[in-house]
């Protein structure tokens, strides 16, 4: 094997496993300050890309501009989700919420395929599809925009978390919610913010994605299941975990594919999540004592 | 108040033969085999349903891994009696046993995680499982099935007509249901919801929280097992997309949506979510919307399941009668 | 308790559903309108609603209306053995049309044997028509034929090493064993042999691992997305090998999908893909020129081959009623098997008691992608 | 006497800190044993170790005279070694009755497919098991509220649950945890007279770690003091009040 395919391997790799890091990322906020895991993430990656879609194809905006809009859509689901869904049955046993969003989840991909069909659809790259050819392996130019914004993103909420009242609020309830409400943090408020701040991640990755993976109103699926596994190989409840168990999974299966068999990648992948999973029992960078269900 | 313990467990024998005479009737109100078809489905959801009440109900872990353990034997029984001759009842027996010992295996190192890591371990084995099912063309027909399963059989005796599969899925369902009772009204049961509760305080009193676990996994998995050998004879056709992650969600959703904590609760859950998609069949494309929304509302009005909604109606109807 | 109140609402359905038309001709039809394989039940479903329609208000066939039963499976195995068994013991009907996976197809294909009812299936599988069962038919062409245009393609290119990228589903796997086969009988070499999930994203590292085996041409078989996004990484790439696509994409969608790295592919298709460009004399112009017009007309949406299968389906039970003048099932099934040189839009059936797909590899023709858009070859 | 239980060199560290250093800690059988010590002296951390809970980085330990060094926690308790915890750890939705009979777990046990047919023997062995598990409520004085759910109870009530629970466990060595936080004057006198009762009518030994200072020095037979994870004193009740580096501790006083 010679060093230009495994240097694409591992970019495959990085590209895709960037689309997991960011549905991951995702999860972690909602997590941190619900413990719950949100099945509908996927489903907001989803709704960043169709809505997108529908808006550069069907309305005929143009592209810088459709990117906000979807944004701020999907920000708006994700914030009446919280509102109609999961404040009011707060204080039920999480196990019911998880139940929850993943009632959300199919309510959520339903609607998709009613109002925008069945279709896979596609946008142009950001920057043209011409790729950039480096030792060999070839880069797409929307790599770099993948790339660029989830750093963007990823110190945005590094800020977010330790500059902002808001964000340091939100860091506090994640740690201890009573404590929190005792000193006169709102927490309902925070849980709606956790909820904006991913659908709105999700969002920007689901548009960000979409020149790279297409999109569809079943993406959410396959997307979720993957967020949801490089959450738990970084360590729940931490961001950076998350993004870079998604980077580490990405790459696992894309040298899968390369080095052993294509069929088995997934499930390559998910060995060596197991196995690593039963030596470290929280994850990569989890805290030692994992929460309960 | 001696015997207040055997009260509860009689109250539940007497559901149990209830919903056995109610299963063994119901036939006779079926105009045809159609509605045959939803209850043995029903009766095979079912089963898992009621190993998983016990595995997450009561002693608090969770799997996602179930769908999986249900097409392991699935498919083991399916590939020795159809490819190489083996009579169904052996290969069902060998199906069955061989996932209980993979459940063990799995169960033994997995068990010692806690809550979403232990779901997600599960749950990539269910994966793995289900890239077996559909990689593995020359074992298993791969993803387009694997066809002519010979049909269920007891004691050499054919299965041909679906009331008699309905009748056994009916018996193996209230068998299973009976041995769950067995359990927890027993020190098994005790242990079990004691450990949900507290594990360290359930080591403190003697109870070897390792073992219960895995006993309980491997039971919820023999359920899901046995499910499967008899969905596997019954259709004589199965394929991978039965046994996806999507269905082992499918199940859980099943015991929330039961009650968590009560047996007849889940089966009524599997009842309900086998269902539920074919009175919806008429609104065609929205069915999917409807059923996310059925779900949500469901959770949101019966915070503790169905079996909690009709406990409170029971009650409030009970109090009603007094006044 | 809860069950008995579940069966006081099925019986009540069941009385409501029993007062149903008398004196039509049922036909009932099982298709994935919803979940992954959707792309081909919609268009299905579409087309016979559509020709329902069109026949009634031309007076039935032989005088009496058709009805026509959809249920959706929603590409779940289950599912679609439930709705077969509402269609053969609840409706009652004479004859179904579907499924639209082969997965599914063999599933509820005994039912079918068992009650003496006809199935005609709108997937391709082989093994659904062989070996032959009496009461099952299909439209599709088979993937037989589709791999022998392209092996006879390749031949007069002078290849000689092939890979193959498949789909892991019912449809990559019916065709990589295909594939499998027909390769090393034609004297090809078969170099690489990769796959890729329904839901993939990024076949890069496939298409790398392929790349490093140098075949003259690469093989793909798959439906959307997966062989869009093939093509996409392909160029990425700057691989320059020629690749030929399956029948599964032939639809404007995949040229959509694909963009400008759907140039120069060439794949085999049914001639629905081309209508224009079928010579005026071909017996299948008319009938497909006439389901363009009214499909595009009615749903306002790009025809679809898949919606062809469905159309032939339905077409060729109406010769089949019309010819022995009986809708009873065991009729229908004695008098399709008689059916021959009868145009559909997929090709030309003939049909036999030793034959139940009805067609060869002359129902498909070669195409390649030019400026956006399919071009016969020659 | 003799020693129901030896500890011998046991150090625990927690990252960096050394939460027990070298200690040597005895149990005399059908003592009452006290260990004391100010916040965060090690005293749970010592009682961690001796049920299991915390593995030892150094030491051993011989209970009965076996070792049982690495005996996980259910392992010790099957060899009748039971305790209570400082924060309750009582089974909260389940029965009062149901809480003691998961103390009957270990000593009263079947094969698991006699639980699962149901058998006379499994039959038998419950009502054995309720049986005793009514007794243990008794004598605690409880009884009557075998029939609620735990989590109803008033807190001095569920300390008492949690002691009813030990005790149906017929341990041979109980080991309690700050059984008296939390309970008013009255409620720990009663408890003091019920430990001692409870040692003499089954002939106990008991290891109690506690803040309490009256009850600690009215019903202990030996006092173990721990400071900073080492022993600084141990002796009788009388010696170690008396002991100038005891009181030095306590009272934060710097040593000469």
């Amino acid at each position: 094997m010679d060093s230009s395919s495994l240097l694409q391997y591992l970019i495959t790799g990085l590209t895709l496993g960037s689309t997991y890091g960011l549905t991951a990322l995702g999860f972690t906020i909602i997590f941190n300050t619900t413990g719950v895991i949100n099945f509908a993430q996927g489903e907001f990656v989803m709704l960043g890309g169709m809505m997108s879609v529908f808006l550069v194809r069907v309305l005929g905006v143009t592209v810088p501009l459709a990117v906000p809009l979807a944004a701020l859509g999907t920000m708006l689901t994700g914030a009446l989700v919280e509102r109609l869904a999961i404040r009011p049955v707060r204080g039920c046993p999480s196990i019911n919420l998880v139940i929850i969003t993943i009632g959300v989840s199919i309510l959520i991909r339903g609607l998709a395929m009613l109002f925008w069909g069945k279709d896979t659809h596609v946008l142009e790259p950001f920057s043209g599809d011409q790729p950039v050819m480096v030792l060999g392996a070839a880069i797409m130019p929307q790599a770099f925009w993948v790339l660029a914004i989830s750093v963007i993103l990823l110190t945005g909420l590094k800020l977010f978390f330790s500059l902002t009242t808001q964000g340091k609020a939100m860091l506090a309830c994640s740690f201890d919610p009573k404590a929190a409400s005792l000193v006169g943090i709102g927490v309902q408020r925070m849980v709606m913010l956790s909820f904006m701040i991913s659908a709105l991640i999700g969002a920007v990755g689901g548009i960000i994605l979409t020149p790279i993976t297409m999109t569809s109103y079943d993406k959410g699926i396959m997307l979720g299941l993957k967020g949801f596994a490089a959450c738990i190989l970084g360590g729940l409840g931490n961001p950076f975990g998350a993004a870079a168990g998604g980077l580490i999974l990405g790459v696992l299966e894309s040298l899968g594919a390369g080095f052993v068999s294509s069929a088995y990648k997934d499930a390559l992948a998910f060995i060596v999540l197991l196995i690593l999973l039963f030596v470290k029992p929280s994850g990569l960078f989890g805290q030692k004592d994992a929460k309960r269900v | 108040m001696q015997n207040g313990y055997n009260v509860a467990y009689r109250r539940d024998m007497f559901w149990l033969a209830g919903f056995f005479t109610l299963l063994m009737l119901a036939p006779f109100c079926m105009p045809n085999n159609y509605y045959l078809t939803i209850l043995i489905l029903c009766g095979l959801h079912a089963m898992h349903a009621v190993g998983l009440c016990l595995l997450v109900g009561h002693a608090g872990q969770i799997s996602l891994g179930h769908a999986g353990f249900y097409g392991l034997a699935a498919y083991t029984s399916a590939y020795l009696s159809t490819t190489l001759g083996l009579a169904v009842g052996l290969s069902m027996v060998a199906g069955v046993v061989l996932t209980v010992l993979i459940s063990l295996l799995v169960g033994l190192p997995s068990l010692k995680l806690k809550g979403h890591y232990l779901a997600m371990a599960t749950l990539g084995f269910g994966i793995i499982l289900s890239i077996l099912f559909t990689e593995t063309v020359d074992i298993t027909g791969g993803p387009s099935g694997f066809v002519g399963i010979p049909r269920l059989s007891i004691l050499g005796q054919e299965l041909t007509t679906d009331i008699a599969v309905y009748r056994a899925v009916a018996v193996v369902l209230c068998l299973m249901v009976w041995l769950s009772f067995n359990v927890l009204h027993s020190r098994i049961g005790r242990a079990l919801r004691a450990l949900h509760t507290s594990e360290k305080a359930a080591q403190a009193m003697g109870v070897d929280i390792a073992r219960f676990k895995l006993f309980v996994f491997v039971l919820s998995a023999a359920f899901s097992s046995i499910s499967g050998v008899l969905y596997a004879h019954y259709l004589t056709f199965i394929a991978p997309v039965s046994f996806g992650f999507m269905f082992s969600v499918e199940l859980i959703v099943m015991v929330v949506l039961g009650g968590m904590v009560s047996v007849p609760g889940s089966i009524v859950g599997a009842f309900f979510v086998t269902i539920l998609p074919e009175f919806l069949r008429a609104f065609e494309n929205v069915e999917v919307v409807l059923f996310g929304a059925i779900l949500i509302l469901c959770m949101m009005f019966l915070p503790d399941g169905l079996a909690g909604g009709w406990n409170r109606l029971w009650s409030r109807f009970r109090r009603a009668v007094h006044e | 308790m809860k069950a008995a109140r579940w069966i006081v609402v099925l019986l009540l359905y069941l009385l409501c559903s029993a007062s149903a038309l008398a004196e039509s001709i049922k036909i009932g039809a099982v298709l994935s309108v919803t979940g992954p394989a959707s792309f081909l039940g919609e268009p299905e479903k579409n087309t016979l609603l559509m020709l329902r329609d069109q026949v009634n208000s031309k007076g039935g066939i032989n005088g009496q209306q058709v009805e026509v039963i959809v249920y959706d499976d929603e590409s779940d195995v289950n599912k679609c053995v439930m709705a077969a068994k509402k269609l053969l013991d609840q409706d009652r009907v004479s004859v179904v049309v579907g499924p639209s996976i082969s997965g599914n197809t063999l599933a509820i294909a005994k039912f079918f044997s068992s009650a003496q009812v006809p199935l005609i299936s709108c997937a391709a599988a082989e093994k659904i028509v062989r070996p032959v069962d009496p009461w099952i038919f299909n439209t599709p062409q088979l993937d037989r034929h589709a791999v022998t245009k392209i092996l006879l393609d390749a031949q007069s290119r002078k290849y000689s090493k092939l890979a193959i990228l498949t789909v892991s589903d019912g449809y990559g796997q019916a065709g990589r064993g295909v594939l499998k086969e027909l390769i090393p009988a034609q004297g090809f070499a078969l170099v690489a042999d990769e796959s890729f999930g329904p839901k993939d994203t990024d076949m890069t590292a496939q298409l790398t691992k392929i790349k490093g085996t140098s075949p003259d041409a690469i093989i793909c078989w798959g439906t959307n997305p997966g062989p869009a996004v093939v093509a996409r990484n392909r160029t990425q790439l700057g691989l320059t090998t020629p690749l030929y696509m399956s029948h599964g994409v032939a639809s404007n969608k995949f040229i959509e999908l694909a963009g400008e790295a759907a140039e120069g592919l060439i794949l085999p298709a049914g001639r629905l893909v081309a209508v224009e460009q079928v010579p005026a004399g071909h017996p299948q112009k008319r009938v497909l020129e006439e389901y363009v017009a009214n499909y595009t007309k009615t749903y306002n949406t790009p025809v679809s081959s898949f919606g062809g299968y469905a159309h032939d389906a339905f077409a060729l039970v109406r010769e089949a009623i019309i010819k022995g003048g009986s809708a009873k099932p065991s009729d229908i099934r004695n008098n399709l098997e008689k059916i021959s040189s009868f145009a559909g839009t997929s090709g030309v059936y003939s049909y036999s008691s030793d034959n139940h797909n009805g067609l060869d590899e002359n129902a498909f023709i070669m195409v390649t992608i030019e400026k956006g858009a399919w071009k016969v070859m020659q | 006497m003799n020693r129901i239980l030896q500890c011998n060199d046991v150090s625990v560290r927690f990252g960096g800190v050394q939460a027990l250093g070298d200690v040597h800690f005895d149990a005399e059988e059908g003592g009452i044993t006290a260990v004391i010590g100010p916040n965060g002296a090690g005293k749970t951390t010592l009682l961690n170790v001796i049920s299991g809970m915390v593995q030892q980085h150094a030491g051993f330990l011989i209970y009965g005279g076996a070792d049982i060094s690495t005996a996980p926690p259910h392992v010790r308790a099957g060899l009748g070694m039971v305790r209570t915890f400082q924060n309750l750890e009582i089974f909260s939705n389940m029965t009062v009755l149901e809480n003691v009979m998961i103390g009957c777990h270990g000593r009263l046990s079947v094969p698991a497919w006699c639980s699962l047919l149901r058998t006379p023997r499994s039959v038998a062995l419950e009502r054995q098991i309720r049986e005793e598990a009514l007794e243990a409520l008794e004598f605690v004085g409880i009884a009557d509220l075998a029939g609620s759910t735990a989590k109803d109870l008033a807190f001095g009530r569920q300390r008492l649950l949690e002691l009813a629970r030990a005790l149906a466990a017929r341990p041979r060595l109980l080991l309690l945890d700050e059984p008296a936080a939390g309970l008013n004057i009255a409620e720990t006198q009663h408890l003091g007279e019920l430990i001692q009762r409870i040692r003499d009518a089954n002939s106990l030994s008991v290891i109690l770690v506690e803040h309490d200072m009256d009850l600690v020095m009215g019903i202990s037979d030996a006092i173990m003091v721990l400071s900073f994870g080492q022993v600084i004193s141990r002796g009788t009740p009388a010696q170690v009040q008396k002991d100038p580096q005891v009181i030095a501790a306590y009272l934060g006083v710097e040593e000469d």
